[in-house]
């Protein structure tokens, strides 16, 4: 451990802004890069089996039809 | 000749059950080994003597930075693979990467900003690396508009494939051609990155970081990927197996 | 063997026009519609010499200021003038078709790519070097520069025109690609920039520019060679569109 | 000849057409038959080289036509829906440069295939002051002119009066017994005798499609 306290550790010898920005934003763009496909991909389920439960009531209404 | 290999590799189907497999072992790497190289960089590893504690910015900076580059160099492979064989999975891996590539080129741009106002006293400056990676921002940014501007989906592949390899051939000469503009305009001041001999203390969290970083950039292209492949496999019966249930 | 016979055969059946004909036809009527529509290539122009003309009311009239940043000034509005006058290469043949015509042409697409940017160089290029001297004498630049920037800009916006076809090619097929184009093809751009205004610098430094115009030529060397694959891929997608 | 076999092409997520095999035979005039976007022109393309996104093999002389590019570029006469005529130039001009693409021709050949489309008088007009129909004749000059040996015409007779179809067509009959290979759409009804019809309709077939391996590579 290079820090004596934790004041010590947060300020970073003078440099604290600077370190814990950089740190934070890294944070931010690791969180949305993995949170954006994964909450992406809920929805393109969704969307595709509400498209494809259309399509199959479509394709069952054929069938009857045909069979009448 | 038929490589079934090859033919294996380039179906969606394929990827798509085996990257289910493989995914979260990747995402539990990746993100422990941040967080192990993360702590360990801000809280153990000594500080450097000439730039005190803000140094420690290089665990973020210098690993966003290597996959920024080496993601578009992928991107060129893909390229390739994707003009020479007309592989779909390529097409896929460049259309999911370009923006992770754009998104880490962008935190390597911001670190190092945040990273000069200590150790130059400004946020920009007109440094080769800095400049370099700018521009290879700007080189990501035409290929997803690329992308995103044609709508026929496979066309939009091939016409990026070909931007990125355009690309890839001008790299390295804007690479070439930027450090040489800088020792012109700026005598070689001090430099990001550049210490002369790390002290094991210093690279091994670094290391760790760039093996945490490549795991993580695994895990996200994968995600993308196969919410990409679901959209553009949508009418295949594999997908709408996958969705009855 | 077999294909061999039936490539003779069929050269002698058809007896198809020789590479340098169908060179000369394309070089012919470039020249012919850029005739008939003077304004397309004259707009580019009007163009770089107002950019020219805003830049010492935005920033600074002064002597010394102007001198130091022209070769800057002037290579940055060629490059922006080059990327406007972009629309103009391919726009008009692949709305009219012409573009599928020059594709199903039994001669080599890249080849005619290539004439292609030749002669929309010498209607855009040309006419911007042809007037830089006067811009560059308005941004008070020491008139012994005068011809290394000339050099440079003869040397240099041939391959801005080659990178630009092929950003060109590519998003020939889209309605408004005006800021695309510039998006894709300006980052490309940029080492022809730096070693340009690098050799004018060098030569009012009072180095040697030798090496400058080297890399210059490799620059145009390699553009010349690789752009027009590029563009003629790029094109054959947009065709099939 | 001219062969496309297992042919099948998706657009806009539609199946346009799927296992479509079909010999062009050399000397007759194939039109093709299909509502409207039913793929007529996008068929057409794939033969011509145009359009990529297909699978499925097409042949030339029994030889994968990609094989083949430059020998069947030379046999090949494309008109499409764009006609490829500038209109900042002369009927003369845009002859001299789509004709200059393929052959030698002489100067008195380009005024008597002008001439033969009715456009006596106006080779030296720019073609923006012709009409629609005018201009449409200046593509069609080319017929007159072309030595290829397979023809590919996407709605040709737009915007053609009554006679000059009929005299078209004619053409068309004159120019297939010479043994020509003519693959045409159109809206008009053809008034040739010996005409095969290629409907597209009978490769509409509405399967899902296959899992992916066998179509990737």
């Amino acid at each position: 451990m290079q820090f004596t306290n934790i004041d010590a550790f947060l300020s970073m010898g003078g440099h604290g802004l600077y370190v814990w920005l950089s740190y934070g934003v890294g944070l931010l763009v690791f969180i949305i890069a993995f949170m954006s496909p994964v909450l992406k991909k809920k929805r393109i389920i969704k969307e595709l089996s509400q498209l494809q439960r259309r399509q199959s009531k479509h394709k069952m209404k054929d069938n009857t039809e045909g069979i009448n | 000749m038929k490589w079934t290999f090859f033919h294996k590799l380039g179906s969606p189907k394929w990827f798509f059950d085996i990257s289910g497999k493989f995914l979260p072992w990747f995402v539990v790497l990746g993100i422990s080994l941040l967080v192990i190289g993360s702590i360990w960089g801000l809280a153990f590893a000594p500080k450097d003597y000439q730039q005190g504690d803000s140094f420690r910015i290089i665990y973020l900076h210098v690993p966003s930075a290597i996959l920024a580059q080496s993601c578009y160099m992928m991107m060129a492979v893909s390229a390739i693979v994707s003009l020479v064989w007309k592989m779909k999975l390529a097409d896929v891996f460049i259309a999911s990467a370009a923006p992770l590539g754009a998104l880490f080129t962008f935190l390597a741009l911001f670190t190092g900003a945040v990273w000069g106002k200590p150790t130059w006293g400004t946020w920009w400056v007109w440094d080769a690396r800095l400049t370099a990676m700018l521009v290879l921002l700007f080189l990501y940014f035409g290929v997803i508009s690329l992308q995103s501007a044609i709508e026929d989906t496979q066309i939009a592949s091939k016409a990026t494939s070909i931007l990125v390899l355009v690309g890839i051939v001008n790299i390295p000469i804007i690479k070439y051609s930027v450090d040489w503009w800088n020792t012109l305009h700026q005598p070689a001041t001090f430099k990001l990155t550049e210490k002369p001999a790390m002290v094991p203390e210093m690279w091994i969290p670094l290391l760790v970081m760039v093996v945490g970083i490549y795991c993580f950039f695994t895990a996200l292209v994968i995600l993308r990927m196969r919410n990409d492949i679901l959209i553009r496999e949508r009418k295949t019966k594999w997908v709408k197996a996958l969705l009855h249930f | 063997m077999l294909r061999l016979q039936k490539y003779s055969m069929n050269n002698s059946a058809v007896d198809s026009n020789s590479l340098g004909k169908v060179l000369k036809s394309v070089c012919v009527r470039e020249y012919l519609c850029a005739s008939r529509y003077r304004q397309a290539f004259i707009n580019p122009l009007v163009f770089f010499a107002i950019i020219i003309a805003l830049f010492p009311l935005g920033v600074s009239p002064e002597p010394e200021f102007l001198s130091a940043a022209s070769v800057g000034v002037v290579w940055v509005a060629a490059l922006l003038s080059s990327m406007l006058s972009l629309d103009n290469l391919f726009m008009k043949d692949y709305d009219d078709g012409s573009l599928e015509q020059l594709v199903l042409s039994s001669q080599p697409l890249y080849l005619i790519m290539l004439i292609k940017s030749f002669v929309h160089w010498t209607l855009t290029g040309l006419p911007l070097i042809i007037i830089s001297p006067l811009l560059a004498m308005m941004l008070y630049l020491d008139l012994e520069q005068l011809p290394v920037l000339l050099l440079t800009l003869i040397m240099g916006t041939p391959v801005i025109n080659l990178i630009g076809g092929i950003g060109a090619a590519l998003t020939v097929s889209l309605r408004s690609s005006g800021v695309l184009v510039s998006l894709l093809v300006l980052p490309l751009t940029i080492p022809v920039l730096i070693f340009a205004t690098g050799a004018v610098q060098a030569s009012i430094d009072g180095a040697s520019i030798n090496g400058y115009i080297a890399i210059l030529g490799i620059l145009l060397m390699l553009s010349i060679t690789l752009a027009p694959f590029a563009t003629s891929a790029a094109i054959k997608l947009s065709v099939s569109n | 000849m001219l062969k496309i076999s297992n042919l099948a092409c998706e657009r806009d997520d539609r199946i346009l057409f799927c296992n479509m095999d079909y010999a062009f035979p050399a000397g007759k005039i194939i039109q093709l038959d299909g509502q409207n976007g039913a793929g007529k022109t996008t068929l057409l393309r794939i033969i011509s080289g145009l359009y990529g996104s297909f699978t499925g093999d097409i042949f030339w002389n029994n030889a994968p036509i990609n094989s083949v590019r430059i020998e069947f570029n030379q046999e090949l006469l494309f008109i499409g829906h764009k006609s490829a005529i500038k209109l900042n130039l002369t009927p003369l001009e845009n002859l001299t440069f789509l004709i200059g693409l393929c052959h030698s021709f002489s100067e008195k050949s380009l005024f008597d295939a002008l001439e033969k489309v009715g456009l006596y008088g106006y080779e030296n007009v720019l073609c923006r002051n012709l009409s629609a129909g005018q201009q449409r004749r200046v593509a069609l000059a080319r017929l007159y002119l072309s030595r290829a040996s397979i023809w590919v015409l996407d709605e040709i007779f737009t915007a053609i009066d009554k006679q000059g179809v009929a005299q078209l067509e004619l053409f068309l009959a004159e120019k297939a017994k010479t043994g020509v290979t003519i693959i045409l759409t159109t809206h008009h009804q053809l008034s040739l005798s010996d005409c095969l019809v290629l409907k597209i309709s009978d490769f509409q077939n509405q399967n899902e499609l296959e899992d992916a391996e066998v179509t990737e590579i």
